[in-house]
């Protein structure tokens, strides 16, 4: 396989674009979903160490 | 397998391997992917442009791929009562939609210079149009109940409207298209592919399916330590 | 079967007696044919283009209006409960529900259809079509929209949430719908067009009743 | 006709928290039950669980006929009234209107709601719109609704509260009646009922 020329004439302001912005939906959705599984597992952690040793708050 | 990912810790216990496995593949696939892209040779006719072909068509696919996801896992979800099912759906979604919108973006930016437009009523975009208003309107009406068990039993619903309802949508609008615009303006990217087009085709899908894996993986996980914070939360309230 | 009876002459006359009937819908009707001219202006070869396929989007839209209240007043005052509780299953109710949102919703916008299409230029001989279509279309829309709003009972924002969940699936009938009245003006065969949008409003009536339950019975529960 | 009503082991979750597990209950013909417990203790979940419209957690709700086992099906769509904090009368419609329906869609007729209504001194009302009425009218008028329609099991979700002290004389004389032609009812209640009950307390988990 030749190594393949990276200009593509007139075609280059449609295909740069397109990798970009699949580049940043796929980052996007990368990113949401490992910070959302992140902040909901250190949630759990906090509330469960809470609850491990009441501390000032009544035992339920 | 159902019955083994039923509960929750056996779930995040399968997960917390799985999802690292597929995160993996996924990039080697795409690296792969996107190197097979573009040291394709050029399409006779389109030009550079079939390299868009590549990143729009498995987004596309991924579309339909993922509502399949969402239409099984809001059945299981229904039939069965299995919370972690209704997990799976609304997760999905989200994922579902961004592939959607993928498509839509990259499609345009490939129809421009081949159509001339940037938006063009064809057949199949429209369809993906209706797919991802769809989308949006499984995403409002979770979010619209404020009880979870009933707005995942209410959203599964619609999933399942929406299971049978799509293909009618797709073969309503193909219909429609041949109505107004008889003879087709590009060339059909029929199975007539060459074989050099279809290997990165192939391999991009997979790397795309791979990733959401991976992803839809992170966000049932997501939901299940959410759950479980507001289970912990109520306890504390006492 | 007595007891569907009865209610479905009482749905009847919730939709068709206190609300003022119809009439608020075909205003909504009449009022968005009047703003395509004034807003596309008044060159009667451009209307007419596009009059039966405007008056089919009207109608659509109009349908969308009356479905809030199709299950949302009876499940917030209990008479969901009651009809739960009855001789007949909460499928019958639907369905009991569907049809007479169609009779006294959808009917009426159908035979405003063809004077609105008119209005916008269409041909004369079009009315018997634009009615036809219309009348089958409605069906489908009232059912198709009836899972809308059972789907949306207990939901914070009813009405703009019922039309962005209903409106994709009000895609095929409108296609239909319009390609009928399309098809008959161009001279072209319109049995097909007709047989698909008729399929769909059957399948809406078969269907629909079993969705609108299901979330019936997920609302109340 | 439901002659007999069975919960075995039955166990209600409201979304996270679990009300109540391993109900154990049977009723007879002429027996009735008072709820009693906290609010939220999950008084109304069971009687919506006994009409079928809570589907619970674990265990089973089982109608018993004169000749065994009915449907759940049909034991609830003729042998069960629900009589919750709502009741159901639109309140544009006149007062007969709406009772008529309720009444004939619960299978009476307009006769039996014609007798349901002098019983009941509803007369005057009739030709009133429903919004007019007080809360102790309308809750007369849904009695009117037991009275007219012959069903076997009454689930009454605080059936007093809005009733004075005279029309409660008469409703509990209601139910005495209801019981002694065989019937059963289970009333969730903060204070005691007019009739010998059984009592079953809901205590909070």
């Amino acid at each position: 396989m030749s190594m393949t020329s990276l200009d593509y004439g007139k075609y280059a302001i449609f295909i740069w674009p397109a990798l970009a912005v699949t580049a940043a939906v796929l980052a996007w959705m990368v990113a949401d979903s490992l910070l959302r599984a992140r902040y909901w597992q250190k949630k759990v952690q906090v509330l469960e160490a809470a609850r491990a040793q009441p501390g000032e708050k009544p035992a339920p | 397998m159902f019955q083994a990912l039923a509960n929750p810790q056996r779930f995040m216990a399968f997960s917390r391997w799985a999802a690292p496995v597929l995160a993996v593949i996924a990039a080697g696939l795409l690296g792969w992917g996107l190197w097979l892209s573009f040291s394709a040779p050029e399409d006779y006719q389109q030009g550079a442009t079939v390299r868009l072909m590549f990143i729009h068509v498995p987004a596309a696919y991924m579309a339909m791929f993922c509502y399949a996801c969402l239409g099984a896992a809001s059945l299981v979800g229904l039939v069965f009562r299995h919370v972690l099912a209704d997990a799976a759906a609304r997760a999905c979604a989200p994922l579902g939609a961004g592939f959607t919108a993928l498509a839509l973006i990259t499609g345009m930016l490939w129809g421009r210079p081949m159509w001339g437009t940037w938006w063009v009523w064809d057949a199949r975009v429209t369809s993906v149009l209706v797919l991802f208003l769809f989308y949006i309107g499984y995403m409002a009406l979770q979010a619209a109940i404020d009880d979870e068990t009933r707005a995942a039993r209410a959203s599964g619903i619609l999933a399942l409207v929406g299971l049978i309802n799509l293909p009618i949508i797709k073969f309503s609008v193909d219909w429609w298209n041949t109505l107004h615009q008889p003879a087709s303006v590009f060339r059909k990217g029929g199975p007539s592919l060459p074989p050099e087009f279809l290997w990165p085709l192939g391999v991009m899908a997979l790397a795309y399916m791979a990733l959401f894996g991976a992803l839809w993986l992170v966000r049932i996980r997501a939901e299940v330590w959410r759950k479980r914070a507001q289970s912990l939360a109520l306890q504390a309230a006492g | 079967m007595s007891g569907l009876w009865i209610l479905f002459r009482r749905e009847l006359g919730q939709t068709w007696g206190r609300g003022g009937g119809p009439v608020l819908a075909l205003t909504f009707f009449a009022c968005v044919a009047t703003l395509l001219p004034l807003a596309v202006g008044a060159s009667p070869a451009r209307l007419a283009s596009v009059a039966p396929g405007a008056a089919w989007l009207a109608l659509a839209l109009a349908s969308l209006l009356s479905l809030e209240r199709l299950f949302e007043r009876d499940f917030e005052d209990g008479t969901l409960d009651l009809l739960a509780l009855g001789p007949a299953p909460l499928e019958a109710v639907a369905l009991a529900k569907g049809l007479a949102q169609w009779l006294a919703n959808g009917a009426p916008l159908a035979l405003l259809a063809p004077v609105v299409a008119v209005a916008l230029g269409a041909g004369l001989s079009l009315v018997p079509m634009i009615f036809t279509s219309a009348l089958i279309g409605g069906l489908g829309l009232s059912f198709t929209g009836g899972i809308g709003a059972a789907l949306s009972l207990g939901s914070r924002r009813g009405g703009v949430l019922i039309a962005v969940i209903v409106l994709p699936l009000f895609a095929p009938p409108v296609i239909f719908g319009a390609g009928v009245i399309d098809a008959y003006a161009s001279g072209l065969d319109w049995r097909p067009a007709l047989s698909f949008l008729s399929a769909y409003s059957l399948a809406a009536l078969a269907l629909g009743p079993l969705a609108m339950a299901a979330a019936c019975r997920n609302a109340l529960s | 006709m439901i002659t007999g009503l069975h919960l075995e082991n039955l166990a209600i979750r409201r979304g996270e928290r679990l009300l109540f597990a391993g109900l154990c209950l049977d009723l007879g013909a002429g027996e009735a039950l008072a709820l009693t417990g906290a609010n939220g203790a999950g008084k109304t979940s069971l009687l919506r669980a006994i009409a079928g419209l809570i589907l619970p957690h674990e265990g089973w709700v089982r109608f018993v006929g004169a000749r065994g086992d009915l449907e759940p099906e049909d034991a609830r769509s003729s042998g069960i009234h629900l009589l919750g904090h709502q009741d159901g009368l639109k309140s544009a419609g006149t007062a007969w209107d709406e009772l008529l329906f309720q009444v004939r869609w619960t299978g009476g007729t307009e006769a039996s709601a014609r007798a349901a209504c002098r019983l009941l001194d509803l007369e005057r009302l009739l030709e009133l719109e429903v919004r007019k009425l007080s809360a102790g009218q309308r809750r007369r008028l849904a009695l009117a609704r037991l009275v007219a329609s012959p069903r076997s099991l009454w689930l009454l979700d605080e059936p007093m509260a809005p009733l004075d002290s005279e029309r409660r004389h008469l409703f509990g004389h209601l139910m005495g009646e209801h019981l002694a032609s065989g019937g059963m009812i289970i009333a969730a209640v903060h204070d005691p009922l007019p009739i010998p009950v059984r009592r079953l307390d809901l205590v909070f988990s």
